[in-house]
């Protein structure tokens, strides 16, 4: 493989990261004038354009079993080509989520930057760089690729987690979640080392070849590989019990940090998690199956349940979001490879997850906006919300019912998919305790529409919505409706990129 | 020559001593040690392995070469984070940081 | 002659869009809304009279060939109900009665109403409307030739009479003041009881008329009455009893309901709350008879019924019927108001009918239904014109005398009247012409119509065995007859005869024209009722009725439509206590003197008191029913909201949330201790869940370790 | 390409309520009388259905088109007799709703609008929808207006947000369970066509997860019926709802579980509808007797008329049952099959008509006087004379009284239930007695019976709310007229619209195997 093409494969990646290091020096360039400042905002989020027009132009070359991403050497170097990461479909998807996903956050973050944090340019940057860091732990096809991509998020996490310096919770989250995550990513490596000395491989493909063919000397080692990969990599996505670090990241980090969190880590958890168990380990399908399965339940009835008590709206919201990988999550447990039907379990899990994040992200949105008005998001702070801005409380009620699952919601036909998965695998429990748990959580929801919708606000001034804030909202509020009004392309999307890797592992 | 298991067993205990570390200590600092010790514990391993199972290809002693270089990494955010965590708090005690909990 | 036949649906029409003019347009006019009204009946009354006429001269072809015009109205699965009209003789001779009564009765409550008077009422039109819509309902029934739209009209009279009784239902207290608060009260639970108990009947009608539907596809009577049907429905079964067994008694359960019938009769006193005229018009001549009607119109189902059930149903009427003809004519016995005594005479005398019918005579039972409508209308509007005269005179010494005194003064009461021969020359003559009807004195009316009856059960008597039970029939006409002689001699008695009890009835004056013409004439009519149907051994007239109705349904063994020569032995037993049940009840009566123990009391004593509570039935009812149903209801709505709704709150309450919707739903909700309990269940649980995410990551980590050992452990042990 | 009649009667309500989201604000006036106006589209068009629909054509005015191709969903939309009166009462209602509204809603007039025309959609389109997705979307939609509809102008001493969750989270539980029984149905079936999936015989194979399925579905839409024992959501929606949403509530919420039933229950799983029926019964006579039973003990109006839902949609129960009960027996048994369905969607449309003008008439006394107390009346009778008039014909109508609408289809689900099971409808028959018990003691007698006084009355009524005349304003009367008019029409006329539904009805139950 030529480097030409090898650099246009990676063309997004490297415009990324072009524009973060751009920012970076703009950033000391201009540093300390607002005006300039704000220009910096959208100079990031042209950047994130750039990158999507991309990953849109990449798009046609990824086939199949995957495109490696690799170049020769040359023989002077050993001569060994070791590709470390592929372009399939999959990658492709999560790409496009992670664009998408840094387009939403830097729009609404600016007003809150502005007010809130310090070296506000290098905040874009920082975020430029954890989505480049989501885009190749999502193409990562080797064990050390993944985790060099898993801790390159993982650090850029810890910085905006701990971005605000001057606040308590801001830093007391920083230093909990490094903590949290440094274990929990050293269990994952012994893990990786486990699977590394059972198979004698590090790439997806060797393993799964190794395990097939049985050359294995050590295939004991296996499955404890397995579940420390699945602490590692639950710790990313917050599963229960591997979550716990994320209601206390959740409520410290910066607003917009929270909306990242609550879905740049949890895409690249599943994008490895996904790429892992198909990729490396389908003969143990029957183990994973059953273990996802019940981490699905504890992830959604915990969620679910402890989100009940919450009076701030960014912890329920966290609570929230534990829960909603509990759902995506049955996707993979029940996951179908060979069926000829419309769920597969994958394209399930892919679909609720880009509904997801468009409605997480939305909802954070209005929280942003609401905060930045109110100072706080607790719940006396959406008091009359509908009176005071309209646009805003409607928008979050569509998000809200779009995260309980009701239709016309992206969230609705997510939840169709996963729960058509389980009942198509037989697995009813998992379905109606999948279903009950969206009961459950309409009680805390409404916690947030009640003061929003029912209640008078002591201040009852009109909250003044930015342009780019109400361009996020309202886009996020057309990608909610969309996907479930006109479904097509998006069941598309996710069932095509779903199907290039089924078809090459099943 | 001495058995895999050996090895295993060694870098076994060493990462559950990196793990007790990181339970049971108070200072972040002490804390960051205990997660380094388990990092080691996993380098053992891969260069164990590479020795026992795959010696013709490089990859564990690569694997271990990066899993160095990130920890540096790790620990010099970690740090950053602990300065400002002493700014704000006046201590690095993990165990008394719980403003937000349940 | 078709001509009037094709005429009846206006019949029914006319009173009906009279009644929608009047609350639609012209209610604010009180003389054109009776004018209208009256009209309406007339124009009734002329076609009426011209299909009777019609009926007549068509002669023998009426019974084979029944006049009849239906439309389809239900369509329903794979056939439609049709409903409509139809003209036989039975009909028509109905038709003779009901609508010229009614039209009497408007006439007479336009003076009763105090037309153009000052006192007049201020719900003059509203009531010239109900009883229109009264009258429509009630010729619409007798002309229904479908039990569905028989039933349609049957309710609506049942409607009718909940307005008419409730009348004075309700009053504004600042400007009504000629309605007493009592009153209000009285006639409120009047109503209401009197819709509810022949709800009960009304719903076994019901019954009988789906089951009617389900088993022969119809529900026209000159289908139904085809024997092969009627075989047909014997030859099913359902709950063990053959259909037309059950059907019948379903359908004997709504004319006990309508008729006032031993168990269901005891609305109808009650009823005389209305005004007056109401309950001549609703509780005497007309409304009642519609369950001897109806079980008249269909006969032939009960002795189908019969037939298929060892004769059982035609029994169960003969004996509801002499019960009630004995025990209504008893509690008349020790009744003080002037309508309720007639009130009970008319339970007596329709259970005089109802027994006719169960003992095969039914030529005897319509017969009776119409002499018996002619004078009991004749008596309740005479007591209508007693009451209205007495009122006046109560008006009068009010009016003069300083004192305003005995506000609690009934006009109703017959111990407060007397001596009104003197008064109300032309009200007392004709009362005691229908007094004369109603006891049975020969030439009048109703000694030929209750002969009959007797007579009827007399012979069967005699043809059956010792013991069966036409003997118990007519032994309880027999002695019904002369107890009703003794109330009637004793309400006479106290009416009219002996010196004032009370200043108002010294004070009273005769009533208007427009209320004693009618009295008239219907008291013409008590007398010569008769003639329509004497015995058949007298010659040329003798037993017309019979040959009008008599083959309108099908004899068999069990029903006799020949008509009887007179027996003497029966007729003459009947008129002797007749004659002497009067005159006895009138002369110990006669002189009665206020504050006096009556002698009845005096004899009867401890019976007398029961009696005078109506055999504490209606103590018995609110015992055993209603207190029960109410008691029901509030345990039903304690066991929703205490239990059902509780168990849902606390689905709610496990996920702790119902709880947190705010102080206000806590003070409301938590209403037992209970509630307390499981919501700190519930919130420890939640809380104890909580207590997991403790703040202290190395807690957090902890999990993570304990996680994986237990699933490693779980690999190792499977 | 037909005239999308059905399509234009669905999306109309959507562009208005759209179209009221751009009116500013303040301009209350323009937003009351154009919502009017968008609501008479609908309810012209679907007189225009009715009338050009032909008897016994089975469904038609079919609008269909592929909408998502992978998951095999249409756009497909149809009528047949049973859905028309259906969709004509919801057009009917609305339009009279938001007319009454126009004069009584004061507060957050805006949102108010869009939202009820969102309902609308809602609810004709599950009417409508002859696909389980699309089914399922206006299902849902429904929901979430009427939720705020309680919740925001809800009466506030009501507990209005309690209420409207209880409401929201009842039919959230059914329709949940109804989803995943749906996408079995589907996985077994390979359609989501409501027509074409009887003639599949879903989830045949396996008997357990059928009998599953059966109960998720019947759960939900015993719920939205409700059914007893899943009743309690009603009363307190009811009484906390301003008028015109309980008038929609009672009026067409209702029936959407009702239809369900007769659309999906009943032809999806005709053995096991059967089979279950006698148990079926059971809680329709308990609805029955119960729901009439605790109208009886209630002190306040609107939660009385709430319980005598459960009663009256009891009679629908005990019809639907009875129609299902002897599937498969010879072919006499059809025609009493068919007209206790026919007489199940009657009562469907009779309880729209009467219990919604019953809310629009609890509407009267409470924009007067803000009770339901029916201590707090009386005598209002001699005052009122014109509301007296017209609650009494409602509140007959709703008791039976032949002539009037509520006898008719009382009758024949009580023809079909005698023939098919008597034993149950012997039984049934006693909620006949007690409805009329509590209508004439409870209401007629508490509110216009008795006395009336001044003081009394100025105790409880407020001036300074109502501008209009004291008995029935114009308004109110024009409200109440159509719906007088129906109830009359039924009653005495039953046939055109029994027509439409007796062919459907017998077509949909000789369909079934």
């Amino acid at each position: 493989m030529t480097l030409n093409r090898f650099l246009i494969l990676l063309l997004p990646e490297i415009t990324l990261t072009v524009v973060a290091f751009l920012v970076f020096i703009l950033d000391l360039i201009i540093g300390g004038d607002e005006v300039r400042e704000r220009r910096l905002q959208w100079f990031a989020f042209l950047g994130v354009l750039l990158a999507l027009v991309a990953t849109i132009l990449i798009w046609p070359l990824a086939e199949a079993g995957g495109l490696p991403v690799a170049f020769d050497v040359g023989p002077g170097f050993g001569g060994d080509v070791v590709p470390m990461m592929t372009l399939d479909g999959l990658a492709l998807f999560f790409k496009l989520i992670t664009v998408l996903m840094l387009a939403i956050i830097i729009l609404s973050a600016g007003e809150y930057v502005k007010v809130h944090t310090p070296f506000r340019g290098e905040f874009y940057a920082f975020v430029l760089l954890a989505g480049l860091s989501i885009m190749l732990a999502s193409a990562a096809t080797n064990l050390v690729m993944i985790y060099l991509s898993i801790e390159f998020l993982s650090i850029t996490s810890y910085v905006l987690t701990g971005y605000l310096r001057d606040d308590v919770r801001s830093t007391e989250a920083a230093i909990k979640y490094f903590i949290y995550g440094a274990a929990a990513s050293a269990v994952m490596l012994y893990g990786f080392s486990l699977l590394y000395g059972a198979t004698g491989a590090t790439g997806l493909v060797e393993i799964a070849t190794a395990l097939a063919t049985g050359s294995v000397t050590l295939r004991w080692l296996v499955f404890p590989a397995l579940v420390m990969v699945l602490a590692g990599l639950g710790f990313k996505i917050a599963l229960v019990p591997f979550h716990q670090w994320s209601p206390d990241a959740y409520e410290g980090a910066p607003t917009p940090v929270t909306a990242f969190l609550s879905v740049g880590p949890k895409a690249a958890g599943f994008a490895v998690l996904i790429r892992f168990l198909i990729v490396a380990l389908p003969a143990f399908q029957v183990n994973w199956s059953a273990m996802l399965a019940g981490v699905a339940i504890l992830t959604m009835s915990l969620g679910n349940l402890i989100a009940l008590w919450q009076t701030n709206v960014k912890r329920m919201l966290a609570y929230s979001s534990i829960a909603q990988a509990g759902y995506m999550l049955i996707g993979l447990a029940a996951l179908a490879p060979l069926a000829e039907s419309w769920t597969n379990g994958l394209n399930a899990l892919l679909l609720y997850l880009f509904a997801y994040l468009f409605t997480n992200l939305g909802a954070f949105a209005v929280v942003i906006a609401v905060e930045d008005r109110t100072g706080s998001a607790n719940l006396p702070d959406f008091s009359g919300l509908i009176r005071r801005s309209p646009f805003l409380a409607v928008s979050m009620l569509v998000f809200l019912l779009s995260l309980i699952g009701i239709p016309p919601t992206g969230g609705f036909m997510g939840k169709l998919f996963v729960f058509g998965a389980a009942v198509q695998r037989q697995m009813i429990l998992l379905a109606v305790i999948g279903v009950l748990n969206s009961v459950i959580s309409v009680y805390y929801y409404y916690k947030i529409m009640r003061p929003m919708l029912f209640e008078r606000a002591d201040d009852a001034e009109p909250i003044r919505v930015t342009p780019s804030m109400r361009l996020v909202v309202g886009f996020s509020l057309a990608m909610v409706l969309a996907i479930a009004i006109y479904a097509e392309p998006f069941i598309r999307l996710a069932t095509e990129s779903a199907q290039l890797l089924l078809a090459a592992r099943f | 020559m001495i058995p895999l298991y050996w090895w295993l067993i060694v870098a076994a205990a060493l990462f559950c001593i990196g793990l007790y570390a990181v339970l049971s200590r108070k200072n972040a600092i002490a804390v960051l040690m205990g997660i380094e010790l388990m990092l080691n514990a996993v380098n053992l391993n891969l260069v164990a392995f590479w020795r026992y199972i795959t010696p013709q290809a490089l990859t564990g002693q690569v694997f271990a070469i990066f899993v160095i270089t990130v920890a540096a990494a790790e620990a010099a955010v970690g740090l950053a984070i602990f300065i400002s965590v002493y700014r704000m708090h006046g201590s690095i005690n993990v165990e008394k940081l719980d403003t937000m909990r349940w | 002659m078709d001509f009037f036949f094709n005429l009846a649906p206006l019949a029914i029409l006319v009173p009906l869009l009279m009644f929608a003019a009047i609350i639609l347009f012209t209610h604010p006019n009180n003389r054109l809304s009776s004018s209208l009204a009256i009209g309406g009946i007339a124009f009734s009354t002329i076609i009426s009279w011209g299909i009777v006429l019609a009926t007549i001269l068509s002669g023998e072809h009426i019974w084979e060939e029944t006049w009849q015009i239906s439309i389809p109205w239900l369509p329903a699965g794979t056939s439609v109900l049709w409903i409509g009209l139809e003209v036989d003789s039975l009909t028509a001779a109905m038709l003779f009665m009901v609508p010229f009564v009614c039209m009497l009765i408007f006439i007479y409550s336009q003076g009763y109403m105090n037309l153009g008077k000052p006192n007049q009422d201020p719900r003059y039109s509203r009531f010239f409307a109900y009883i229109s819509l009264f009258a429509a309902g009630m010729i619409g029934l007798v002309l229904s030739g479908s039990l569905l739209l028989l039933f349609i009209f049957w309710e609506l009279m049942g409607l009718c009479s909940y307005l008419l009784i409730g009348f004075w239902s309700f009053r504004d207290r600042d400007t009504e003041d000629h309605i007493d608060e009592a009153q209000v009260k009285r006639a409120r639970a009047a109503a209401l009881k009197a819709f509810l108990t022949t709800r009960i009947g009304d719903v076994l009608l019901f019954s009988g008329m789906v089951l009617l539907w389900a088993y022969t596809g119809t529900l026209n009577f000159s289908e139904i009455f085809q024997p092969e049907v009627l075989e047909h429905l014997a030859e099913i079964t359902i709950w063990g009893l053959p259909a037309a067994t059950v059907i019948a008694l379903l359908v004997f359960g709504g004319a006990v309901g309508k008729s006032a019938q031993f168990p269901l009769h005891v609305w109808l006193p009650d009823a005389m709350e209305g005004p007056t005229p109401v309950s001549a018009l609703i509780h005497a001549a007309t409304m009642v008879a519609a369950g001897v009607y109806l079980v008249a119109r269909t006969y032939p189902l009960f002795v189908a019924g019969s037939v298929a059930g060892d004769g059982s149903v035609l029994a169960v009427v003969a004996v509801i019927g002499a019960i009630t003809a004995f025990f209504g004519a008893t509690i008349g016995l020790a009744q003080n108001d002037i309508k309720r005594v007639l009130a009970y005479s008319t339970i007596s005398q329709l259970g005089y009918m109802m027994m006719a019918l169960g003992i095969g005579a039914y030529v005897a039972a319509v017969f009776h239904l119409l002499t018996h409508a002619f004078f009991k209308a004749l008596l309740f509007l005479g007591s209508g014109s007693v009451i209205h005269g007495v009122e006046h005179g109560h008006h009068e010494i009010a009016h003069h005398s300083d004192h305003h005194g005995d506000d609690d003064f009934n006009p109703n009461d017959m111990k407060t009247m007397g001596g009104l021969r003197h008064r109300m020359p032309r009200t007392f003559w004709t009362y005691i012409i229908g007094t004369l009807a109603l006891v049975g004195w020969l030439p009048f009316a109703g000694f030929w119509s209750k002969d009959e009856i007797l007579g009827e059960a007399f012979h069967l008597w005699r043809e059956g065995g010792t013991f069966s039970l036409p003997l118990w029939v007519w032994l309880a006409g027999t002695l019904g007859a002369l107890i009703t002689a003794l109330y009637m001699g004793r309400q006479i008695g106290l009416v009219f005869w002996g010196e004032p009890r009370h200043g108002a009835a010294e004070h009273a004056h005769e009533s208007p024209h427009s209320m004693t013409t009618p009295l008239i004439v219907l008291a013409i009519f008590a007398v010569i009722g008769g003639l329509a149907n004497l015995p058949s051994n007298v010659p040329l007239v003798g037993g017309e009725l019979h040959h009008f109705i008599g083959e309108v349904h099908e004899v068999s063994e069990v029903v006799h439509s020949e008509a009887l020569a007179l027996n003497a032995i029966v007729a003459g037993l009947s008129t002797v206590l007749a004659v002497g049940g009067l005159i006895f009840g009138w002369a110990i009566y006669r002189n009665y003197r206020v504050g006096e123990v009556e002698p009845f009391q005096r004899w009867l004593g401890p019976v007398f008191t029961l009696l005078k509570n109506k055999y504490y039935v209606d103590e018995l009812y609110r015992a055993v029913f209603i207190r029960p149903t109410v008691w029901l209801a509030d345990i039903s709505f304690r066991f929703d909201t205490g239990v059902i709704d509780y168990l849902v709150n606390l689905v709610g309450r496990v996920t702790r949330v119902v709880a947190d919707f705010g102080g206000v739903f806590d003070a409301k909700v938590i209403d037992s201790t209970l509630v307390d309990g499981t919501g700190k269940v519930t919130n420890s649980f939640g809380g104890w869940l909580r207590q997991t995410q403790t703040g202290r990551v190395q807690n957090y980590v902890l999990v993570i370790a304990v996680t994986v050992l237990l699933l490693l452990g779980l690999y190792l042990y499977l | 390409m037909n005239f999308p009649f059905l399509t234009l009667i669905i999306f109309i309500p959507l562009v208005g309520a759209i179209i009221i989201a751009l009116i500013p604000r303040n301009r209350e006036r323009e937003i009351k009388w154009f919502s009017v106006i968008v609501s008479l589209f609908p309810l012209v068009l679907s007189i225009v259905v009715w009338v050009l629909f032909k008897v016994g054509g089975g469904m038609q005015f079919v609008d269909e088109a592929l909408w998502i191709p992978t998951l095999d969903v249409y756009y497909r939309v149809g009528v047949d007799g049973i859905s028309v009166p259906m969709v004509f009462l919801t057009t009917l209602l609305t339009t009279l709703s938001l007319f009454y509204s126009a004069y009584t809603i004061k507060v957050r007039v805006k949102e108010f609008f869009a939202l009820f025309l969102l309902l609308e959609m809602g609810m004709i389109g599950v009417f409508l929808a002859l696909d389980l997705v699309l089914f399922y979307f206006f299902w849902e939609i429904g929901l979430v207006p009427m939720f705020l509809l309680i919740g925001i102008w809800g009466q506030p001493k009501d507990r209005p947000q309690y209420s409207a969750i209880k409401f929201f989270l009842y039919t959230l539980v059914g329709s949940v369970a109804m989803l995943l029984a749906f996408i079995g149905i589907y996985l077994t079936s390979g359609t989501w066509n409501i027509l074409e999936i009887p003639l599949v015989g879903p989830l045949a194979d396996n008997p357990a997860l059928a009998v599953a399925a059966f109960w998720a579905i019947f759960l939900a839409f015993a719920i939205k019926v409700p059914m007893w024992p899943f009743h309690t959501w009603l009363p307190d929606a009811h009484t906390a709802a301003p008028t015109a949403g309980s008038v929609i509530l009672a009026g067409v919420l209702l029936k959407l579980g009702g239809y369900g039933f007769i659309r999906i229950l009943l032809p999806f799983f005709p053995v096991l509808f059967k089979q279950f029926a006698p148990f079926i019964g059971i809680i329709a006579l308990i609805s029955m007797i119960y729901g009439a039973l605790v109208s009886m003990a209630q002190w306040d109006l609107k939660r009385l008329i709430a319980y005598s839902s459960v009663s009256h949609m009891g009679f629908f129960t005990l019809g639907l049952v009875a129609a299902s009960a002897t599937l498969n027996t010879a072919e006499p048994v059809l025609n009493s099959r068919a007209i206790a369905l026919d007489g199940a969607v009657l009562q469907m449309f009779n309880h729209g008509i009467i219990t919604g003008g019953l809310f629009f008439l609890v509407g009267v006394i409470y924009e007067r006087t803000h009770t339901c107390d029916l201590k707090a009346f009386g005598g209002l009778s001699a005052k009122l004379p014109v509301y007296y008039g017209v609650m009494l014909m409602t509140a007959l109508a709703s008791l039976g009284l032949p002539g009037l609408a509520g006898f008719i289809s009382e009758f024949m689900v009580f023809r079909g239930a005698f023939a098919i099971m008597p034993t149950y409808a012997i039984i049934g028959v006693i909620a006949i007695v007690l409805g009329a018990a509590y209508i004439l003691w409870k209401i007629i007698q508490y509110i216009f019976l008795g006395e009336f006084s001044k003081e009394k009355w100025s105790a409880i009524f407020d001036p300074e709310h109502w501008h209009f005349s004291l008995d029935m304003a114009r308004f109110e009367i024009v409200t109440m007229v159509p719906l007088l008019f129906f109830m009359l029409l039924v009653g005495i006329y039953p046939a055109p619209i029994l027509n439409v539904i007796n062919a459907a009805s017998t077509a949909l139950l000789s369909g079934l195997l």
